[in-house]
């Protein structure tokens, strides 16, 4: 994995991917992602500020800065599919520098087979989450700055 | 004899093969038809051989794209049963709609006239409406839907006909593939004194409609669901109905003189239709029509409701799934609405996606019918006359297994 | 270099041989420009392999073909030096005017306010302004032509400017070929605070447009005279011009929800397109661009306009015609407008229809402009990036003959 | 000449038209037959009464029934080819019986080497100008009954 673009932290969970059968084992293995639900944003919290365009489902994501300036992410989604992107996505950026989540490459959606998932119209539209992610990213760390 | 093989040899994208490997199962018809070669190559042939813009001048080109634009607009008219001089195209349906909300409802509605509309609407026959309503003060009337059996209150309705100016009904619900009782409500309208619209989007492509003999004042159209090319649709109108309108989009083509003190503009449909054609839709639509004509629609729909009926059934034995059509009924256009009530729609649609399944997946433009329903959203599967039964069969086992192993 | 026999390979029609067994030369360009291989078969390719209604579902091709159809307006867009979100697509530069008058006048002009035009414009830049004048009492002020020299009467311009909303000025004229000074025109218009609207329709076909640095609030534009396909167009506006438009045709994709109560709109260019959009023609108008950005318009431009004088030098030396276009003129568009003293331009256009070429005949939607030169048609030829000296060469022989046989 | 669909009045013209060497001698001739100024339809004699719609130039025709109850014709147009077609069909009906000029068959300007005349939208409205012959014709035969 000499070339690999995305966080160390992903290396186990692509990995996982790279390991299934077929399509609808790592649509299982994404579902079971989703299933995680302590590291989800809950409904309640779902808002206009934090919604994202352009899924056809809802889905919402916060993202902050820790005490010690680290980044942090959570996301909520109807669909699991969003949901398990969302929650591989925290994996990778959860606790990053701001800096880091910035530059975050959406190669390993590939990577763990995906790859309609990038397509901007895709209803899921994950790049719209990712790039919401980053632009908060970048927000952030100009405040802290 | 209705031979799918053949009739699938002539649509080139049915053979295609998805990037995951999967062949493509078509079964997003309500959203846009496929298109056979004769569509495809009439108009290749027009931009390769005759291109030039119709009705301006006196060369051999110019007068080959004339004489191919009206040939389209007879075999279209002709096909509707309608005259040349009733049928107006449109960009679409939803132009049309905009065409008679801004053409004849504008100069003979006023504040106080109702409007009859129904649950079941298109948003294209919702939001025309809605606008007249803030800017003139028209009243709107939803006839609701009797969710039992899934079809207009015609109770509802005839009690909303009461002092009505216009209603504007949809053939054919693009969600529930329901086809209306276009004839009992255009009637009960007539007889009221209203107007009546018809939006036929869809059911054109499943029926032959006979403009003079349904008698609705107006009919829309859009050619890209009945395997004619997008860009294009039209608007049929009663000559009465014709007489009663105003300029909409103006410009050339529907003037009779123009100067600087003021213009003189040309009568009945083609006071309607400004700038240069859509020649070459034009020329498309016509071939899809010239197709069609040569289709038996009784056997076609047989065919269909057959497909519908075995998708209907399959799907509702399947545990979690819920279907919110009925393709039983008399007319219906094999369009189902569903459900599953743990696998968000979204998942299930990017699932079934992944099968090489292509059906459609939200609010299909009938946000109201969502709320009558009460969901926000549903998968729909909508059928043509070239899906074949290994395709519902392939789409039921797919189907099944997706809910057992996400369900 | 410009390889004139390579670029004709590309247009299949340039090598149609006419039913009366004449080669075809096609000096009709402003009416409509014939079309690229690359173009028509971006449409074929789209109908045969991933048709799809576009921006509404999750399946493979819906997502194939709104990525087509985006990518596509970021190729327009960018060519005109805009936005995608700029850009708004209509069915031509005649809706995209009636888009203006619509979605903008009728919400920012009242009773009083005047808009300057000039006698030079298309009937689609005069029409719908003496519509809205009808309707709310805008007061429309003409410039003349200064006869002389053929173009604008600057002085008469700015005069008509004083206290003006809005000015809509042609780009390049569709009968004389003259290219205005618009860049002058828009900079007097924002100096004394009118907003200004430029119909490029001829004009984008023989330069580079750009939207940004031309400053102009709207600019509009049809595919079918840039070797788009018909049915296409478009609008063109700044972002503060967008914030002051209400809706214009409404239903589908322009809404972000609907229900019985009431719709909510979405902003900006997203408010202006609704219905199924006109994806193949979206396609092949983005194809055609693809296929200008590779021709280098300055080279294209030098090429027209020596072929353009070469045909005016050569019609002037003909006994009993007149020319009523000056192809020296900077920027013009090798559009030459000219009619025989004594051979009826009807009955020139048919000798010369018989000799292969195609010209246009008549008023060419531009009555005020006819009243002006005092002329009631006119035949005119209009060249573009396909058409050689050989051709010119030959109509000039021909037309020679004509007028000593006919004249 | 035995299947000709034309008043026998017409044959001659025809032959004059057959006999022409390519089609610019044709129009020549169809411009002499325009020259017939006698015939014409003078321009104070136009009006929107007699105009024929779908013409580009402006072409007007008039017809009456003389004493005898013969059709009679006279047309007027700006353009020479217009007249010219005009002119021969006026050779054609001029001193016929209404119920001949109802069934006037178009086929003479096929045979005479005009075949683009018969094109529906081109603008010398021939055969817009001829459908106004028959109605006109049909009209005053219905009058005279
Ligand atoms: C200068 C000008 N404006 C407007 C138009 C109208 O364009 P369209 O017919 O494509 O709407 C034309 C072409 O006919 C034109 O040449
Ligand atoms: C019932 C109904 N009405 C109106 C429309 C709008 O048609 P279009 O998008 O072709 O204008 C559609 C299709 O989307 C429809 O299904």
């Amino acid at each position: 994995m000499a070339d690999r673009t995305w966080p160390a932290a992903l290396d186990p969970v692509v990995q996982a991917f790279e390991n299934c059968f077929d399509t609808m084992e790592r649509y299982e293995l994404l579902f079971e992602y989703a299933g995680n639900s302590e590291m989800m944003l809950p409904p309640d919290h779902w808002n206009d500020d934090n919604i994202i365009h352009g899924c056809q489902s809802r889905a919402h994501v916060e993202c902050s800065v820790d005490e010690l300036g680290l980044f942090r992410m959570r996301g909520g989604a109807d669909a699991q599919i969003v949901q398990g992107l969302m929650e591989i996505t925290r994996i990778a950026v959860d606790g990053s520098s701001c800096e880091d989540v910035v530059v975050l490459n959406p190669d390993f959606v590939d990577a763990m087979g995906f790859r309609s998932a990038l397509t901007p119209s895709r209803s899921n539209g994950f790049m719209n989450m990712l790039e919401r992610v980053r632009n908060e990213a970048r927000r952030l760390s100009e405040e802290h700055e | 004899m209705y031979n799918i093989r053949e009739l699938r040899a002539e649509f080139p994208i049915l053979s295609r093969v998805l990037p995951n490997g999967k062949p493509l199962v078509y079964f997003d018809n309500a959203a846009t038809s496929q298109k056979p070669n004769a569509v495809i190559d009439a108009m290749s042939r027009y931009y390769k051989t005759y291109n030039s813009n119709a009705h301006r001048g006196a060369h051999t080109l110019a007068d080959e794209a004339t004489t191919a634009l009206e040939a389209a607009r007879e075999s279209i008219a002709s096909f509707f049963g309608a005259s040349p001089s009733n049928l107006i195209y449109t960009s679409g349906t939803t132009e049309a709609i905009n065409l008679v909300a801004y053409a004849w409802a504008r100069r003979n509605l006023s504040e106080g006239d109702a409007i009859v509309l129904t649950e079941m609407e298109h948003h294209a026959d919702i939001v025309p409406w809605q606008e007249l309503s803030k800017e003139i003060g028209v009243e709107l009337r939803f006839v609701p839907l009797d969710l039992e059996d899934m079809c207009l209150d015609m109770g509802a309705y005839r009690h909303a006909l009461q002092g009505a100016a216009l209603v504007c009904v949809v053939h054919t619900s693009n969600v529930l593939g329901i086809r209306n009782p276009i004839e009992e409500i255009i009637t009960l309208a007539k007889e009221s004194g209203a107007r009546i619209l018809i939006d036929a989007a869809q059911g054109a492509a499943h029926e032959r409609i006979n403009f003079k003999e349904l008698g609705a004042d107006f009919v829309t159209l859009s050619a890209h669901k009945m395997a004619g090319p997008t860009g294009i649709g039209g608007l049929l109108a009663t000559n009465e109905a014709l007489s009663q309108c105003g300029p909409f989009l103006t410009g050339g083509q529907m003037i009779k003189s123009v100067s600087t003190d003021g213009s003189i503009f040309r009568d009945g449909a083609a006071l309607l239709e400004t700038g240069t054609p859509r020649i070459a839709e034009a020329i498309g639509w016509g071939a899809a029509i010239d197709w069609l004509s040569k289709i038996d629609f009784n056997q076609m729909h047989d065919h269909i409701k057959s497909l519908a009926i075995m998708a209907f059934e399959g799907m509702s034995q399947i545990d979690g799934i819920t279907v919110y059509s009925d393709p039983t009924r008399p007319g219906s256009s094999g369009t189902i609405s569903f459900l599953h009530e743990r696998i968000d729609s979204d998942d299930l649609a990017m699932l079934l996606d992944e099968g090489g399944f292509a059906l459609r997946t939200g609010q299909h433009c009938a946000q109201p019918l969502m709320d009558a329903l009460g969901v926000a959203s549903t998968n729909r599967i909508s059928l043509w006359l070239y899906n074949t039964e290994e395709e519902i069969k392939s789409f039921l086992s797919y189907l099944r297994m997706i809910c057992e192993r996400f369900g």
